[in-house]
């Protein structure tokens, strides 16, 4: 049995190497094999799967990675994920990518589409929209055809037809692969303490990188031996965490607000994982499943739209619930406007709740976590001093 | 009755108390404050600590809880640690028991918090990163113009024409304030200028934590200057906060003394919860 | 004969550089910014015309033959004397003005302990000036309020000690002084001094066997060369406050892109660090510029933030890139700002990181930034030239070079002693060429008004 | 060194600014649309607030409804110098810092009494039209407002072309889109049965206006230019980008404007500035991104007293792209509304922008090309110094950069700007002096 620090020294491993060694020896191992880059918050994965390509989760450069080239061409006042994800292109770290995938969240990653085919003239770059419409006879039909063009596209690419039954194949993996995620996240918001946050953060970081059917192994093994780990349990609070869905915290900031006093018990990074609540069916149209299963059951989050004024905010409530969180942190990257556009209407909702709440902002590579830990832990100790017990 | 100390490790000082906590009595022992001047933090904390227990007698087992606040995490000799919006909304209380919010300003950083009659933190807005409008710019520029600290508060009482400094960057704004000198602009004016900017700051952050009408307390090293004091009276007028500035000579302690009556009550507290598992 | 002058009024160095007809650079002088703008441009104007003057003798001396190797060593001799008498006159009035300032609350009852404190204080500062302007000594600066004004601190801490007085107290008279002193633009007398000085050398000066009449012949000419001011051009950030007429103003870009061309006409790219901003140009085969980038409103990264730096290590610019090179790691800091540097060292040095780790990082960061003003400008295609107070800092040198290397591969890096006056340079050279080349106007229009 | 100081020129003596027939026109408009907005509820009129990109004014039309521009009622703010007390007053609500300026000084006058520039209240509205065109931002603008006023709200999404190419996919959508949502919505509130004559009929009008539009603002590739086509463009679209477009008074607006810059013209003269004609046409610049407001005046006077005119300009492209070719046609009602969404300038791809803006510079001649990068804006603002980069090496012509904000008083440093243009127009100066004294030479 694998334990649960060489599964997260493995994941460490994974997560600092920013020359994404384990993708590039997937690819080498076999000839003809090619890489499909994305950027958060969502891409169907299972397409590109189905035409035996890596997914590679492409999420800024973290604290570890010094950005030259990457500032030279982004404003102060522009949040930090785009400018390190052009490093990492600039500076040969994405050469084995063979395409990159944009999706639709905010207009900073939407302009970088374009700024990928200027600069990486020969490197298949998408802007990947997604309907902001979610009726299946219009949103519906338009995102069924940006799949198949997306299809077709990774068909020539990889020079292979895709077939509904590989599509099939891939949903298959990733409806266990959504599993077994869902039941990782079960088991630390039940007993937190033995499932740190960093830890977490990192095994569900290494799909991003890994073939979806190793994660799957690798989750499966981290479940077994989560169970078994001896971490005592500390005087903390527990609290929900919101508004990293694109812009990644650095580590430490995770592990600052644990050690400040809070076990994180439900979260919001690298949402790819979980964007899909329910299982695609697999009989029938898999495409057609994909869209309905995204236009029905998919998260909530800021770069969605939320058609009815009653629903706003609510899905943290019942976050708050089924997690039995104390209290909601706002966490958001600094300058991320749709994060922080959407968080005062959230806010409202909580407040209408009677569920605490702070906020703050970090950047991927922020250095001092005094400040964070100064709210997170002021936070933690109204919740300690006086909730009833 | 217990004995409680409280130590408040900051930017610029390290401030200790001992108080004596017995049911609503709660009274300050002993306190201390050391200037770190590129000292190590923790080594004066203990110095600070070991001079207050000389002074009253007691020893390091009286003592029921020693809680460490503000930078202090890493206290060796602390039982527990209380944030520093915690402790310097308590210590607000504790010093001006109307203060229903607390209005912390160090050397580089501003905190308003707003508290409840017990001292919970019910909000708090802390400045955000650039800092032109902190007491260690204010030191810069008294420094730059040939002022003690202790004079600042005085002089800019005497402004008959303050001018504001733009800039958001204290870089930036020193050079604002070459500006106004080689303009002969005088020092009283600066001084003012500089207060009622950095009032105007702390003003609106009292307003966003939504304290009402209430009084507010500022606490921190920042308290002593009047000058300052004076400023955030006349900006809460300006701005319609309708809250009323107080502070006390002890305010400087008041981080301090919140640790220490938090290390009281969480004694009792943790005496009751005696099955609760606690990790070091 | 006709001289030009370009002044470069930086936002924490002031520097002037005077040129001739040729183009040829007489004599460099620099201060530091102060609260007075027009008074820091006319005392580096007036340090560059003393070194211009010190020019002129070597000159002088050398067609009049005789000296031979000597001659290097007896100017060096004439200008640490000078600097002396200088010095000692303005230590002179500060030493009035601190009397001038014991008044108030605070000094109550003690005036009397104060003033024989400020005695002693300047007793002994006089004493250490003459070891300080001995000849062949090493200065760690040539501006009086660094040199006064640390060894103030020190000798006052001393002296309060040993009169159990507040050191305080003698702080704020100092405090009190000094911007005053600064700001009185130092007296005219060059040539009185000048003289002064050359008896000393005579007298006391470290080159042995000196004909009197061999020396004094040649120096007294070169002082009364008449230094007509031509045509001066102000650039700088503070350039604006300079009482110049639009046409004598040019943008700092225009004049680190020429002087950087002056000194080295191969160069296509320059890198400025200033105190306060941090500039990427690219010039043609001309100097002409061709496209620059600023940092934008942050000053993060800039000089002045070693300059927080060094005040809060409490050592001087100088050391820090010293120290700095003799990290055995790198600490990764990914924050420049400025303000926040202080307490970004603090907190390092409470995680238990060494200080000259914790440098070296620091300025790695400074020149990362600078890297990216640089791509953003337009990268470095070749020759490149490090310009700015910066580019005295060897640490800051250091880590440029391996990252210009890194990013760009081998080329050419120029990083001129005198860099801090390459505004000033680009400066006097358009001075010049309005003249000489009329490149802007004719004489008639330059007659006085 | 008082001898050096030239004597300074007597200044020239500043004439009254003369207002133009169509400037008299165009505040006529304004101050009717205003008044006509704020007395909606007394007149039984219903309001539909919606977006400048992708505004769709002719089918708004349709149902009666009159039109409240939230950007423009920021603008408005920004001008008359109350944004930054908005501004600060939505950050006081809980709006963060970093968002962008324009939602929040909308909120911010809700918040402050919510009154219009005629002094009157803005009536609250029955419809919120969420064009979610060429802007994120627009979205949760919209989702705030609703949590604000309560009332339904309709979406339409506007699909990015990030191919840059307009697919089947994204027009049948949109078309789609209009016929199963935002019509049925807006005839359910209005109450008004949907006449597809009465919207070809605005159509056609709008295309009148718009061919004068491409007139006036292509008038700028004369020497000298008669118009300012950033600074004194942002009055040119004004009626177009806002309430106006499909109306006859645009069309005429747009033919008096016209006449009067051919005149202009004809007569070779250079623009108007609020100090008058403006002197020797000097510098001739591109413009990408939207002015300041708040400095607007102070701004645009950094550019004329250098003599440099704006000769084109992305902003004036944000209601529209009309230059290439595209008008709204009345015989493809709906699908010409659909590309007109498609269109505008922040729904375009990166390369489409570089391309545009190469061109603009070759096509007018100028000497470079200068973005204003707007803080709050990061539809504008992410990619621009690529774009700069890109243009630069397209064109040859060297690119500046100065950064302010749209309605933040706080991001405007005067100073700051200042040198950075002066600068850069220095730069320009000595670098056509140098290749004179060459050519000279040669
Ligand atoms: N007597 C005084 N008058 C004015 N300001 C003072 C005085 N004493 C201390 N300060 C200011 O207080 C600041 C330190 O405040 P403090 O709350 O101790 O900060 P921290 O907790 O970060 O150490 C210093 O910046 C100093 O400028
Ligand atoms: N002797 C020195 N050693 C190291 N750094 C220096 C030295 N002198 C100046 N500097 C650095 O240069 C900066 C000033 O550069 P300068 O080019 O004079 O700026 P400005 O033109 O803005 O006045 C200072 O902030 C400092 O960091
Ligand atoms: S962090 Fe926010 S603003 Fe930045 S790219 Fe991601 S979603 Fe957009
Ligand atoms: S350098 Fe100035 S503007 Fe930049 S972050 Fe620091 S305080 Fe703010
Ligand atoms: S982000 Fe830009 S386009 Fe969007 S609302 Fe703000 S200013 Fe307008």
């Amino acid at each position: 049995m694998t334990s649960q620090e060489q599964i997260i020294d493995r994941c460490q491993v994974l997560f600092d190497d920013l020359s994404f060694t384990s993708a590039r020896e997937w690819k080498a191992a076999e000839e003809g094999r090619k890489v499909i880059g994305y950027m958060p918050i969502y891409v169907p994965r299972e397409i590109i799967h189905a035409a035996g390509m890596l997914p590679l989760g492409v999420l800024g450069g973290g604290d570890q990675l010094e950005v030259i080239h990457g500032d030279a061409y982004y404003q102060s006042y522009i949040c930090r994920i785009p400018r390190s994800t052009v490093e990492l292109g600039v500076t040969g770290r994405l050469d084995f990518v063979d395409g990159m995938l944009f999706p639709s969240i905010c207009d900073v990653i939407r302009n970088l589409s374009g700024m990928w085919k200027l600069m990486f003239a020969d490197t298949y770059a998408r802007y990947f929209d997604v309907p902001q419409n979610f009726d299946d006879k219009v949103g519906g039909e338009f995102y069924v055809n940006e799949l198949n063009d997306l299809r077709a596209d990774l068909s020539k690419i990889s020079g292979r037809k895709i077939t509904d039954d590989q599509i099939r194949a891939s949903i298959e993996l990733y409806n266990e692969n959504r599993k077994l995620t869902q039941d990782v996240y079960a088991f630390r918001a039940r007993e937190p303490w033995k499932v740190p946050s960093s830890d977490l953060y990192l095994v569900m970081r290494a799909g991003m990188v890994l073939p979806v059917e190793e994660h799957n192994q690798m989750l499966r093994d981290y479940l077994v031996a989560a169970a078994d780990s001896d971490r005592p349990l500390r005087d903390n609070c527990r609290v929900l965490l919101t508004g990293g869905f694109c812009e990644q915290p650095p580590l430490n900031l995770i592990k600052s607000i644990e050690l400040a006093g809070c076990y994180i018990v439900d979260d919001d990074f690298l949402l790819v994982n979980r964007f899909l609540l329910k299982d695609v069916p697999t009989e029938g149209d898999p495409v057609e499943n994909l869209a309905h299963v995204f236009l029905h059951d998919s998260e909530s989050t800021a770069a969605k739209y939320e058609p009815f004024q009653a629903e706003k905010g609510k899905y943290l409530i019942r976050a708050v619930e089924k997690y039995g969180a104390e209290g909601v942190i706002f966490a958001a990257p600094s300058f991320c406007d749709p994060a922080l556009l959407d968080r005062p209407m959230l806010q409202h909702t909580l407040k209408d709740a009677g569920i605490p709440y702070v906020a703050f902002k970090y950047a991927e590579n922020s250095g001092q976590m005094q400040p964070i830990r100064e709210q997170a832990g002021t936070f933690s100790d109204s919740i300690k001093l006086w909730s009833e017990a | 009755m217990v004995y409680t100390a409280g130590v408040d490790v900051g930017t610029g000082a390290v401030k200790c108390v001992i108080t004596e906590i017995d049911g609503e009595n709660e009274k300050v022992l002993a306190k201390t404050l050391l200037r770190i001047r590129q000292r190590d933090p923790n080594q004066l904390a203990r110095e600070a600590f070991d001079h207050m227990l000389e002074e009253t007698g007691l020893k390091e087992e009286d003592l029921a809880y020693v809680a460490s606040t503000g930078e202090g995490e890493s206290l060796p000799f602390a039982t527990g640690h209380f944030y520093s919006m915690t402790t310097h909304g308590r210590g607000a209380i504790f010093l001006e028991p109307e203060a229903r919010g607390a209005l912390d300003v160090g050397a580089l950083h501003g905190r308003a918090i707003s508290v409840d009659e017990r001292g919970k933190v019910l909000s708090y807005k802390m400045t955000s990163q650039c800092a032109s409008g902190s007491g260690q710019f204010l030191e810069n520029i008294a420094r730059y113009l040939g002022i003690a600290q202790d004079e600042i508060g005085e002089l800019s009482k005497q402004s008959d024409d303050p001018e504001r400094v733009s800039s958001i960057c204290a870089v930036l704004a020193e050079t604002d304030v070459i500006n106004m000198v080689s303009r002969g602009l005088t020092a009283p004016n600066i001084l003012k200028g500089i207060h009622l900017s950095m009032a105007d700051r702390l003003a609106k952050l009292v307003k966003a934590t939504g304290i009402g009408e209430s009084v507010v307390f500022v606490s921190g090293g920042l308290a002593l200057d009047t000058g300052l004091i004076a400023a955030l009276q006349e900006e809460v007028v300006n701005q319609n906060v309708p809250v009323t500035i107080r502070t006390h000579e002890d305010a400087a302690f008041a981080g301090a003394i919140g640790a220490a009556i938090w290390g009281a009550f969480r004694h009792e507290k943790l005496a009751q919860l005696q099955q609760l598992p606690l990790a070091s | 004969m006709k001289s030009f002058i370009g002044i470069d009024l930086g936002s924490t160095t002031t520097k002037a550089i005077l040129s001739n007809e040729e183009g040829q650079v007489l004599g460099r002088g620099i201060t530091n910014s102060r609260s007075n703008y027009e008074t820091a441009a006319s005392v580096a104007k007036q340090e560059a015309v003393i070194d211009a003057r010190l020019y002129l003798c070597r000159e002088r001396l050398e067609q009049a033959t005789g000296m031979g190797e000597q001659i290097e060593q007896f100017i060096g001799d004439l200008g640490s004397f000078f600097r002396k008498e200088q010095f000692l006159e303005q230590l002179g009035d500060l030493e009035g003005t601190c009397l001038e300032k014991i008044e108030g609350d605070r000094f109550v009852g003690k005036e009397e302990a104060i003033k024989e404190a400020l005695a002693e204080t300047f007793r002994r500062l006089r004493e250490e000036a003459l070891v300080l302007y001995a000849p062949g000594a090493e200065r760690k600066s040539d501006f009086f309020r660094d040199l006064a004004g640390s060894r103030y601190l020190m000798i006052s801490e001393e002296v309060a000690r040993e009169a159990q007085l507040g050191y305080d107290l003698l702080l704020n008279v100092y405090d009190k002084s000094i911007i005053e002193v600064e700001n009185r633009p130092p007296s005219g007398q060059l040539k009185e001094k000048f003289q002064r000085a050359l008896q000393e050398v005579l007298a006391h000066g470290s080159v042995s066997g000196i004909a009197s009449e061999d020396v004094t012949g040649p120096v007294s000419d070169a002082l009364d060369v008449d230094l007509e001011e031509t045509y001066v051009v102000g650039t700088g950030y503070g350039r604006v406050t300079l009482p110049f007429s639009k046409e004598h103003i040019r943008s700092e870009i225009l004049c680190h892109g020429l002087g950087a061309h002056m000194m080295y006409p191969k160069t296509r790219t320059v890198l400025d660090i200033g105190g306060q901003d941090t500039k990427g140009i690219q010039v043609d085969g001309e100097g002409i510029v061709e496209n620059f980038q600023m940092n934008d409103r942050c000053a993060a990264g800039c000089g002045r933030y070693l300059g927080y730096i060094a005040d809060e290590m409490n050592v001087g610019l100088h050391e820090l890139g010293p120290m700095a090179m003799k990290a055995t790691r790198q600490v990764r800091i990914n924050s420049t700002c400025t303000v926040f540097a202080g307490a970004e060292l603090r907190d390092r040095l409470a995680l238990g990181e060494k200080r000259e780790d914790i440098l070296a990082g620091l300025h790695r960061a400074i020149i990362l930034r600078a890297m990216s003003i640089i791509a953003r400008s337009g990268g470095i295609t070749d020759e490149f030239t490090f310009t700015g107070g910066v580019a005295k800092n060897e640490a800051a040198t250091n880590e440029l070079r391996k990252l210009v290397e890194e990013n760009y591969g081998k080329v050419t890096i120029n990083i001129n002693p005198n860099s801090i006056y390459t505004g000033a340079l680009g400066a006097s050279e358009f001075a010049r060429r309005a003249i000489v080349e009329g490149r802007t106007y004719d004489d008639a229009e330059l007659v006085a008004a | 060194m008082s001898t050096m100081t030239k004597p300074k020129r007597a200044p020239k003596p500043r004439p009254e600014a003369e207002k133009d027939a169509s400037m008299l026109k165009q505040k006529e408009m304004m101050a009717g649309h205003y008044d006509r907005l704020t007395s909606a509820p007394e007149n039984g009129d219903k309001v539909c607030a919606t977006f400048v990109p992708g505004n769709l004014n002719e089918l708004i039309m349709c149902f009666d409804f009159v039109n409240n521009l939230p950007e423009q009622n920021a603008i408005q703010a920004g001008l008359r110098k109350t944004s930054g007390r908005f501004v600060m007053e939505a950050e006081k609500m809980g709006h963060s810092e970093d968002v962008c300026t324009y939602v929040k000084s909308d909120l911010g006058m809700m918040a402050r009494g919510n009154l219009a520039p005629n002094g009157k209240p803005f009536p609250d509205p029955d419809v919120l039209l969420l064009s979610y065109t060429g802007c994120f931002t627009f979205m949760k603008w919209f989702e705030l407002l609703r949590e604000q006023y309560g009332c339904e709200a309709i979406m339409l999404h506007t699909p990015y072309t990030g191919d840059g190419v307009i697919t089947d996919n994204m027009r049948e959508y949109m078309v789609k889109q209009l016929k199963e949502e935002v019509i049925p919505k807006l005839e359910a509130v209005s109450g008004v049965k949907f006449d597809i004559d009465r919207l070809r009929e605005y159509l056609r009008e709008s295309a009148r206006a718009e061919d004068d539009l491409v007139a006036v603002l292509q008038s700028a590739k004369k020497k000298p230019s008669p118009i300012d086509a950033y600074f004194g463009g942002i009055y040119y679209i004004g009626p177009i980008f806002g309430a106006f477009r499909g109306t006859k008074e645009a069309t005429e607006f747009y033919r008096l404007l016209r006449g009067e810059i051919d005149e202009r013209v004809a007569a070779g003269l250079g623009p108007i500035t609020p100090d008058g004609p403006m002197g020797e046409e000097k510098y001739r610049l591109v413009t990408e991104g939207p002015p300041n407001y708040t400095s607007f005046r102070d701004f645009w006077k950094m550019f004329y007293e250098e003599g440099a005119v704006c000769v084109a300009s992305s902003y004036t492209k944000v209601g529209g792209t009309y230059d290439f070719g595209f008008r709204h046609d009345p015989d493809r009602p709906l699908e010409s509304l659909a590309e007109y969404c498609l269109n505008v300038y922040t729904n375009r791809s990166l390369p489409q922008r570089v391309d545009m803006l190469a061109n603009y510079i070759e096509e007018y001649e100028a000497d470079g090309l200068l973005i204003n990068s707007i803080k709050s804006c990061n539809s504008f603002s992410a990619g621009q110094l690529l774009i700069m980069k890109e243009v630069e090496k397209r064109t040859g012509k060297p690119g500046a950069f100065v950064e302010t904000d749209l309605v933040d008083p706080r991001y405007f440093s005067a100073s700051n700007v200042k040198n950075r243009l002066e600068s850069y127009l220095q730069m320009i100066e000595q670098k056509r002096s140098s290749t004179q004294t060459l050519g000279a030479a040669a």
